[in-house]
């Protein structure tokens, strides 16, 4: 019997692709034979309109790319400025810094946790992990003012010092956020229908994930131990005690896994982070807010970060005036997503959409 | 006198019942779309006006939330669904992207705003809106729909 | 009931004296039960579009309450008149029908799927027979009614598919192909059970037979539980809701609906909803049964079983994922069938103690 | 064939190499342990065009930086070495226009596939705007009146 290929577009519009991705999918019957992600629908070109504007001003587009994980956006772009232009940051700030960079990652995996469960036809657990994310943003929305892009990490430091009333809402969130996030973990955990969704499917050898270059808890999940909070640490990450959870599952279950075991590592940093938070100056003086305008730099830089989809990293190049040369971004979800049809091949419709929820991509990132 | 007492009065009473149950439809392209699935979660809760039910294929929606800069390669997809919407349909263009393409106005591949694409009833400023300027916006696509005013 | 009324009145009008049958058309007892089933038929289905407007209702409320929100309050008190308002939005939408799509099919798929559900509702025994009982088919083959209407409704759903010429909605018509065979069987074969037990396939006596012993869900549990999910599945509710899984193929064979078509299967699902939970309120608790205390009033005690099942549907859509088409068959087929086939030998054994008779 | 090598400013050590022996290099690094291609980049220098590779690898924090310069935007392309070179490669070729020779399918991938010029060059026109639009089958159609498309 001859196979009758059907060619079906998960088109940029579709429920769950995460934002704009087109799927090209073969199908035979409910098996799909290949799926190639087409992409660059939200293709904003950050990296030539940061030609245009001076190094501070560059962070609007950053804050962009992972909208989802902006403080560790802005985190890449600074740090890779700051080598460049030889900006020291002052104690404070860098403690403030990885707060933020963790309770954002916290935040990152809750809005994964919610979708992913609306991708397998779970609607309830995406209400329980955006009522946990609504207190993270109010936290940042008291530090920076905005719920999403907060433009709160500048060179040189930080934008502005906590409020008062911050200690008293981030005890209150520190203390009961492992109970209510054991509780959505139950909600899939315990789930009979999800454990035969997710174990198994999507497998991805560490060879593969190698040579894809894919990093974060995709990677992890393969049985690779790559952090570069570990590996390379930047800010005072070898200051704070944590470890990387690894799993050797490859498939679906275990990217579920790590996430979840790494939003507790994310709280454990920010706990030992707050009670190591030293007084003091908490914006380099030369760059106050109107200083930042004559920041110079010239030669080229490169600092490697652990956002919460894998290695973000800001290849900045500077030719000594005021607006960087030339700015490239490495996005770590553009690396994970190229992996799709390895990791699809033979399975069904819905462990397609399964696999694609558990990568996790944000096409901000995806597309820059 | 054709349009008889009864006869407005079935178009107000029509036009409650669509301004009352606006069912938006799954359109997120960038941030704002992270922002109007906060719109929707236990927190802000669009379900208290009606708007629960997010319908995933446009011919069911009848509103468009173009929650996102629109780039080049996606305006005519976005014409497109637009066209398939079925005929009562509004759309709220919610971010700054959306009205007149944001921060990356200048970039190359950007359109400047969807209402170069399709007509637009009401926008909302702010980059991303907080999801209580969703609210407000639907709120006032409601006023609109009542007085029936919007694009048919 | 409208027996009732009709005896009621012919009753003061001979004690008055006053004799009407010379008015009458010449077969006045046909033309007589003409006029009582239209009327019954009609009765039955604005009460039924009533209840489900009330389950959908009940779902947003409840679903919202599960996930920590508030749900509709805004239209009318409490956001009651939440579901008046979709269904005026739902008249005044715009009802496309693509050109390339198949003209009478298309347009007939949605009907396939909603009128056998409100037919199959006037089927089910709503009280007793003695008094004021609105029963009105009181034919002794009312099971097998019920299970052909309830056959229909996943053929509209493939025809719908078919029709619509869309590669999503020919995927959910081929799923719901496949989930209504593999999950007919089972249920069938568990009625038969219930079938020997009372030995007739009057939906009356069958619930007649567990007022005087005990209900049959206690009797034969398996049975009970391989008819449950059966219903489950064939409600379409989450864990089974292939045919329209929304997050995979947009949604499913309704893909190419608008306006008052999709109304109409939108309301067909929550319609199933109900009368799945009344039809295993009827056949395994003995729905309208006779209070002891509250003669006549049966169909209160049927409705508060339904509507425990209802809340009981209810809460597996909102709690469970969606199960992949090929282990749902693979479940249907190795697990629920055999499991129905052991229910077989357990009520043989029970004939045999209960009655002493095979 | 290295012709230049040196350190950065962040202190890791970097390789100008030879076009011709690109493929060389990049495999013996490989075999020194440089299993993982951290990024791949093109800077526009006007007068000629430099692909930086950035080279990592996955047990330590080694780091090594190979740049390559190339006039008439022709390499060879690295994707027998890496499978993410395929989509960094297009990523190249689609913003800055250097071709790569032995690649699969070398495409487009952000742009639409008629566009016209390679947006990341420092001589491409900002102010000529294209307008796309889309063709029956899904493709799109690119051209520079505004009445086509967006």
């Amino acid at each position: 019997m001859e196979e009758k290929i059907l060619e079906v577009n998960f088109g940029p519009q579709h429920p769950s692709t995460h934002g704009v991705l087109r799927l090209k999918v073969k199908l035979n019957g409910e098996t799909v034979l290949s799926a190639e992600p087409i992409i660059g629908y939200l293709h904003r070109n950050a990296e030539k309109l940061s030609e245009f504007n001076y190094y501070a001003s560059n962070l609007i587009f950053m804050d962009r790319l992972d909208y989802v994980g902006n403080h560790n956006m802005e985190l890449g772009y600074v740090l890779a400025v700051e080598k460049l232009a030889g900006i020291d940051v002052p104690e404070r700030a860098i403690w403030l810094r990885m707060l933020f960079a963790e309770l954002n990652r916290i935040a990152s995996h809750l809005v994964w946790a919610g979708t992913m469960g609306l991708d397998l036809g779970m609607i309830t657990p995406f209400f329980y992990a955006f009522r946990e994310r609504e207190r993270i943003l109010q936290l940042f929305e008291m530090v920076s003012g905005a719920r999403l892009t907060y433009n709160y990490i500048s060179i040189g430091g930080v934008y502005n010092d906590l409020p008062n009333e911050f200690d008293e809402k981030f005890k209150e969130f520190v203390n009961d956020f492992p109970a209510r996030l054991n509780e959505l973990k139950s909600l899939f955990e315990k789930n009979e229908i999800f454990i035969q969704r997710m174990k198994g499917i999507g497998i991805l050898p560490p060879e593969v994930a190698k040579s894809y270059s894919i990093t974060g808890p995709v990677l992890r999940a393969s049985g690779v131990n790559y952090d570069i909070r570990k590996i390379s640490p930047y800010l005072y990450y070898d200051k704070v005690d944590f470890e990387i959870p690894i799993s050797h599952g490859m498939d679906n279950y275990a990217r579920f896994e790590v996430r979840f075991k790494e939003m507790e590592q994310s709280l454990k940093i920010a706990k030992q982070v707050y009670e190591k938070l030293p007084p003091g100056e908490y914006q380099n003086s030369l760059y106050k807010k109107s200083g930042l305008i004559n920041i110079k730099g010239a030669g080229e830089s490169y600092v490697r970060t652990e956002s919460p989809r894998g290695e973000f990293g800001v290849y900045v190049v500077g030719d000594g005036s005021k607006k960087p040369y030339r700015v490239r971004i490495r996005s770590p979800a553009f690396h994970n997503l190229s992996a799709v049809n390895e990791m699809v091949k033979g399975l069904k419709i819905a462990d397609l959409i399964a696999t694609l929820s558990t990568l996790d991509p944000v096409f901000g990132e995806v597309d820059r | 006198m054709r349009d008889t007492i009864l006869f407005t009065t079935i178009e107000e009473v029509l036009n409650w019942g669509r301004s009352n149950s606006v069912w938006p439809f799954t359109f997120g392209l960038a941030c704002c779309a992270i922002e109007m699935m906060a719109a929707q979660g236990s927190h802000y809760d669009i379900a208290r006006f009606g708007s629960e039910i997010f319908r995933a294929s446009p011919r069911q929606a009848d509103l468009m939330i173009v929650a996102g800069t629109v780039t080049k390669k996606m305006a005519p997809r976005v014409r497109r669904l637009y066209e398939q919407m079925a005929s009562p349909r509004y759309v709220i263009a919610y971010g700054s992207c959306a009205t007149s393409g944001g921060p990356y106005r200048f970039g190359y591949s950007v359109v400047e705003g969807v209402d170069k694409i399709i007509p637009v009833d009401v926008y909302v400023p702010g980059c991303p809106p907080t999801p209580e300027a969703l609210i407000y916006a639907i709120n006032k696509l409601q006023e609109k729909i009542r007085k029936g005013e919007t694009e048919k | 009931m409208i027996y009732s009324i009709l005896q009621l009145i012919n009753f003061i009008l001979t004690y008055i004296g006053i004799s009407y049958s010379q008015y009458l058309p010449p077969y006045g007892a046909l033309f007589q039960r003409l006029i009582v089933d239209t009327i019954g038929a009609l009765l039955i289905f604005i009460a039924a579009s009533l209840t489900i407007v009330v389950v959908i209702y009940i779902f947003r409320k409840w679903m919202a309450d599960l996930q920590q929100r508030i749900g509709p309050n805004r239209v009318g008190p409490y956001g009651t008149l939440q579901l008046i308002a979709d269904a005026l939005k739902m008249f005044g939408k715009e009802d496309i029908i693509p050109d390339n799509v198949d003209p009478i099919l298309f347009r007939f798929a949605p009907y396939l799927v909603f009128i056998p559900l409100i037919m199959s509702y006037l089927l089910i025994p709503y009280g007793t027979i003695y008094h004021w009982a609105i029963i009105f088919t009181n034919v002794n083959v009312t099971l097998l009614l019920i299970i052909a209407f309830s056959a229909i409704p996943p053929i509209g759903e493939i025809i719908a598919g078919f029709a619509s010429n869309n590669k999503f909605s020919l995927i959910g018509a081929l799923r719901a192909a496949a989930q209504d065979l593999s999950y007919e069987i089972p249920m069938m074969i568990s009625l038969i059970g219930v079938i020997m037990l009372t030995g007739s396939l009057n939906l009356n006596t069958i619930s007649q037979y567990q007022w005087h012993y005990i209900p049959i869900a206690i009797l034969e549990p398996i049975g009970f539980l391989v008819f449950f999910v059966a219903v489950l599945s064939k409600m379409a509710v989450v864990p089974f809701d292939l045919p329209e899984s929304e997050s995979e193929l947009v949604s499913g064979f309704n893909v190419e609906y608008s306006g008052l078509r999709f109304g109409i299967f939108y309301l067909g699902v929550f319609g199933s909803i109900f009368f799945g939970s009344l039809f295993i309120s009827t056949v395994y608790l003995g729905g309208g049964s006779d209070l002891p205390f509250l003669p006549g009033f049966g169909y209160i005690w049927l409705l508060i079983k339904a509507f425990i099942f209802t809340f009981l549907f209810l809460t597996i859509w909102v709690s469970l994922p969606r199960i992949r088409v090929d282990k749902y068959m693979n479940f249907g087929w190795k697990y629920l069938l055999p499991l129905s086939l052991i229910n077989l030998l357990w009520t043989m054994v029970l004939l045999l103690f209960i009655h002493g008779v095979l | 064939m290295i012709i230049e090598e040196g350190v950065l400013k962040d202190g890791t050590k970097y390789i100008l190499v030879e076009k011709s022996t690109l493929i060389e290099e990049l495999n013996n690094l490989k075999n020194q342990g440089y299993d993982y291609l951290i990024l791949m980049s093109a800077v526009d220098y006007k007068k000629y065009r430099e692909v930086v590779y950035h080279l990592g690898s996955y047990n330590d924090n080694r780091k090594i930086v190979l740049k390559v310069r190339t006039e008439d935007d022709i390499l060879q392309s690295s994707t027998p070495l890496w499978g993410a070179a395929n989509w960094f490669e297009r990523e190249i070729y689609d913003l800055m226009g250097i071709k790569f020779e032995g690649h699969p399918n070398l495409k487009r991938i952000f742009l639409p596939e008629g566009w016209h010029g390679h947006p990341l060059r420092k001589d491409y026109d900002m102010s000529k705007k294209q307008y796309v639009n889309m063709k029956e089958d899904g493709t799109d159609l690119v051209s520079f009146n505004p009445e086509d498309g967006w």
